[in-house]
């Protein structure tokens, strides 16, 4: 049995929005190489959405699943909404997660939740 | 779709012949070597000879082997069966620092006994010095424990050094050969030692056993109680299909070891020859002429190793990593980790083990699907950006 | 010449069925559970499916389930993990004394770490009393391992009783049902225990595999240290094939066990009816209503148990016996001394463990030819001479 | 592979000289039945010669082998040939015997020879 559904496959195997935002409003890092996963969100932001969310992630399957779940959710949405994508939210998307691979999918919502942070510091807020 | 399979380190296959021999005791011959009747003669009969044959796999005597359930079981019983037999003489052990993790956890459980447990550390090739080892012996060692070779790395170490400086302090040395015996010569007088571990899950033989060698004299406090079997120091049923089948995996491997080494480091040259001028920041880890003749182990820069098991799964290649990713204590390699490699690139591990079945062709498919492999994940790669963007600057 | 296996207790045989699920992960499916590959893949949907049926088996949930080498490492396992795991609670284990040696032994090494261990006694049928049970029970008892039934003599325990008993008193209750798990019906709920031993070379599955159950939430320290399997629990590679032997003995034995034990309580009630009166001074040992469908003991006065069985062989017919000569340690069974034979009745001990191949033709061959066996042997037995002068003395 | 040689075998299967000595010169017991073995050795002496050996034996293969083979080595000896007899020769005469059945060939020889020593007192000497 394989032990990653098939929706995490999928995200896995054809991943979304993966790439780098070169004038993004908003970079959040999260992870680091030494414990095996790391992510970068980038984003723009017009009128209080997410016009567009692209990633960069070094990590196993899970990483880069949930990477791309992550910025899909969070695509269009406003500001307030994308904070609400919580990390069992986001296992829930991929129709679930092995037990050790949990962590993945906080790093995702606290890597968009970083950038968005990194957003409004800009924006000085 | 092409299915190539690269990790012999997990297990290899079982030989149709292994196979073979091992149904009848299946099948009509399922009775139980200590009864006393036809069915147990048969079972008797059948075990004998396979301890025959297992111990001219190391050049040792019939009596001196005991057969366990696997490998681990192996070095649960000689590094806690050696270590308590002594412990009237002294409470400390020494193990390298790479040892497997049926050694490593059994030095730890050890320690809850109230042993005192030396780690000696490898060198970048991940070696240990028998200086080192020397010096680390005091008179309160009782046993010394280092792995013949490493799997995950391929570095086979200096075993008869080693154990020559154990003996003239007269500690037991026991050393784990699970990666060799049966896949290169081990003769257990050459190598100097008092015990030594394998399983034939590791040469084209069946799961479910393994062995311990257990010298002449060497006392050995038993691990699993209960029954007389094993001249009483392994209790329980003799699992007889699958030790028949240790034993004619050992007496293939005893016949074809030549050939089958020729074969592997034809095929594993070819691929750490090769690999390197295919991708940019590949590190070839372990010895580069001390090591197993199937193992072709590297590091793939900036990428992580579980993510490019997945991706070679899908293009039918099976292999395994040290990553900490496809480790469930998600933890990085002990053994990347104590080689010196900075847990970023440990990540990046992958680990291509070869066996019998393998072909050029193989290699060649391995050589051609890897590449696009480590682009798509480069590209991805954050670590991967900030080196280019590095490069950059520094130009 | 008919061959008439009747030794079930050593071993049964392996049910065709059985064989045929194994055979895939004998050959293609060769791959290891902990891989992440297709090969990976595979081992591991077979190790759940066989998980999932040896749950069911015992009314269990499939996570409870550690898979072991043998019933002799469940018991280990059990003994010393369960115990360990209390020792700051208390240091006081207790058992019956008829245990199997895989628990008795291993109790013995407890002692040697410092723990005392009270022997149960046992009545002439060979029962534990709930009550004595109870009694035993002190403050710091920690683990009680009262076995379901005794293979030797077929007695069963009542275990829910004593189980209750334990609970009461807040230690753990640990039962070995290597006797009974797929034989008679056993459902961990009902029996109120808290770890229960089995392995399926007792009902037509494969040797090398065992398991121990353990309630959700009970603490284990693990006896075999390494690598992650089985939840961290019990470390080496798995036994893949073996495993799925075991689950689908499991699944047959669930289906089938009405009419089995019909068809062998039938077999047996023949035996034990029909050879008495055959054989002058043959006695029943055990409970004789108490007691597994396949077993008849008895204990032959006047001659000894190894040469019945050997002459029983010569016609064909494998039986065992709890005589000293049978044994290694040459000690008669513990189990007929603790149950109050005088030895030299104990020597005379003969056991049929019937199986599901056997037919009443079997048994009529048994009454056939046992007869003028303990004839030849009682005309060579000087006790037997003894019985006969002092008969006519006293007549 | 059976426990016993085939000459062990031969002597179980087919014992020479089983029985008692109505009017035995001799008789010698050796072993109990608590330890699993019991040997009774009937002589008859004649002109100094083992006219006649029998035996009774209670005990396992190996015992009954050895019972036989040590009657079968006895008959027709003088008694100082037949103080000979030792467990080591008992052994080799039966091509071997398992490792935990060595008491056996000791039971035999002791047994004869307290049978010798019964004749012995009985004659006064
Ligand atoms: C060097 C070494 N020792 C011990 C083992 C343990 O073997 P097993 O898990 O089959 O018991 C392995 C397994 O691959 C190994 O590579
Ligand atoms: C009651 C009982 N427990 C444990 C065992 C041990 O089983 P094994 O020797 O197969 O490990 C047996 C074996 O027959 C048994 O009858």
């Amino acid at each position: 049995m394989p032990i990653y559904s098939d929706t995490v496959m999928d995200h896995f195997t054809n991943p979304r929005n993966v790439g780098e935002i070169e004038d993004a409003d908003g970079i959040g890092e999260e992870g680091n190489p030494v414990c095996g996963d790391m992510m970068t969100f980038y984003i723009k932001v017009d009128n209080n959405h997410l016009s567009d969310v692209k990633f960069k992630t070094f990590g196993c399957g899970a990483a880069i699943a949930v990477s791309s779940i992550v910025s899909e959710m969070a695509m269009g949405k406003t500001i307030e909404e994308a904070r609400k994508i919580t990390p069992a939210l986001v296992a829930k998307e991929l129709e679930g997660l092995p037990k050790n691979k949990f962590h993945c999918s906080n790093l995702g919502a606290q890597a968009l939740n970083k950038a968005i942070d990194d957003y409004l510091k800009k924006q000085g807020k | 779709m092409k299915r190539v399979y690269l990790d012999n380190v997990a297990t290899t296959s079982i030989l149709p012949e292994v196979l073979e021999e091992m149904l009848p005791y299946l099948k009509d011959a399922y009775g139980n070597p200590q009864s006393l009747h036809e069915w147990g003669d048969a079972a008797r009969e059948a075990l004998d000879d396979a301890r025959s044959k297992v111990a001219a796999l190391i050049g040792a005597q019939p009596e001196e082997i005991i057969f366990t359930g696997s490998g681990t079981e192996a070095n649960n019983l000689a590094i806690k069966g050696l270590a308590q037999a002594r412990e009237s003489q002294g409470k400390h052990i020494v193990i390298s620092a790479i040892e497997h993790y049926s050694v490593l956890h059994t030095a730890k459980t050890l320690e809850k006994w109230g042993f005192e447990v030396t780690h000696l550390p490898v060198d970048k090739y991940g070696l240990v010095d028998p200086k080192e080892a020397a010096k680390s012996i005091r008179d309160d060692t009782v046993l010394v424990s280092i792995m013949h070779a490493n799997s995950e790395v391929g570095t086979i170490q200096p075993i008869t050094e080693i154990a020559n400086v154990v003996k003239r302090n007269g500690a037991v040395f026991h050393t784990d050969a699970v990666a060799t015996a049966g896949t290169i010569p081990v003769d257990v007088n050459e190598l100097g030692v008092d015990a030594l571990s394998f399983a034939p899950n590791q040469f084209y033989g069946p799961k479910g056993v393994g062995a311990l060698w257990l010298k002449k004299g060497v006392r050995v406090i038993p691990f699993l109680d209960g029954g007389v079997q094993e001249g009483g120091r392994r209790a329980g049923t003799e699992n007889v299909p699958a030790i028949v089948g240790m034993g004619k995996a050992a007496e293939l491997a005893t016949e074809e070891m030549e050939s089958r080494m020729v074969h592997l480091s034809a095929i594993r040259d070819k691929l750490i020859g090769e690999l390197p001028s295919r991708i940019e920041h590949a590190i070839l880890t372990g010895h580069p002429t001390q090591r197993l003749p199937g193992n072709a182990s590297f590091c793939i820069e900036f990428i992580e190793g579980e993510s490019m098991l997945m991706l070679l799964s899908q293009q039918g290649i099976a292999v395994s990593s040290g990553s900490a990713c496809t480790s469930r204590a998600l933890k990085a390699s002990h053994v990347l980790t104590a080689m010196g490699l900075p847990p970023e690139i440990a990540q990046g591990s992958l680990l291509f083990s070869l066996g019998l079945e393998n072909t050029e062709d193989d290699i060649d498919y391995v050589l051609a699907e890897l590449p696009p492999i480590v682009d798509r994940l480069r590209q991805m790669s954050p670590l991967y950006s900030k080196f280019l963007k590095g490069q950059q600057g520094g130009s």
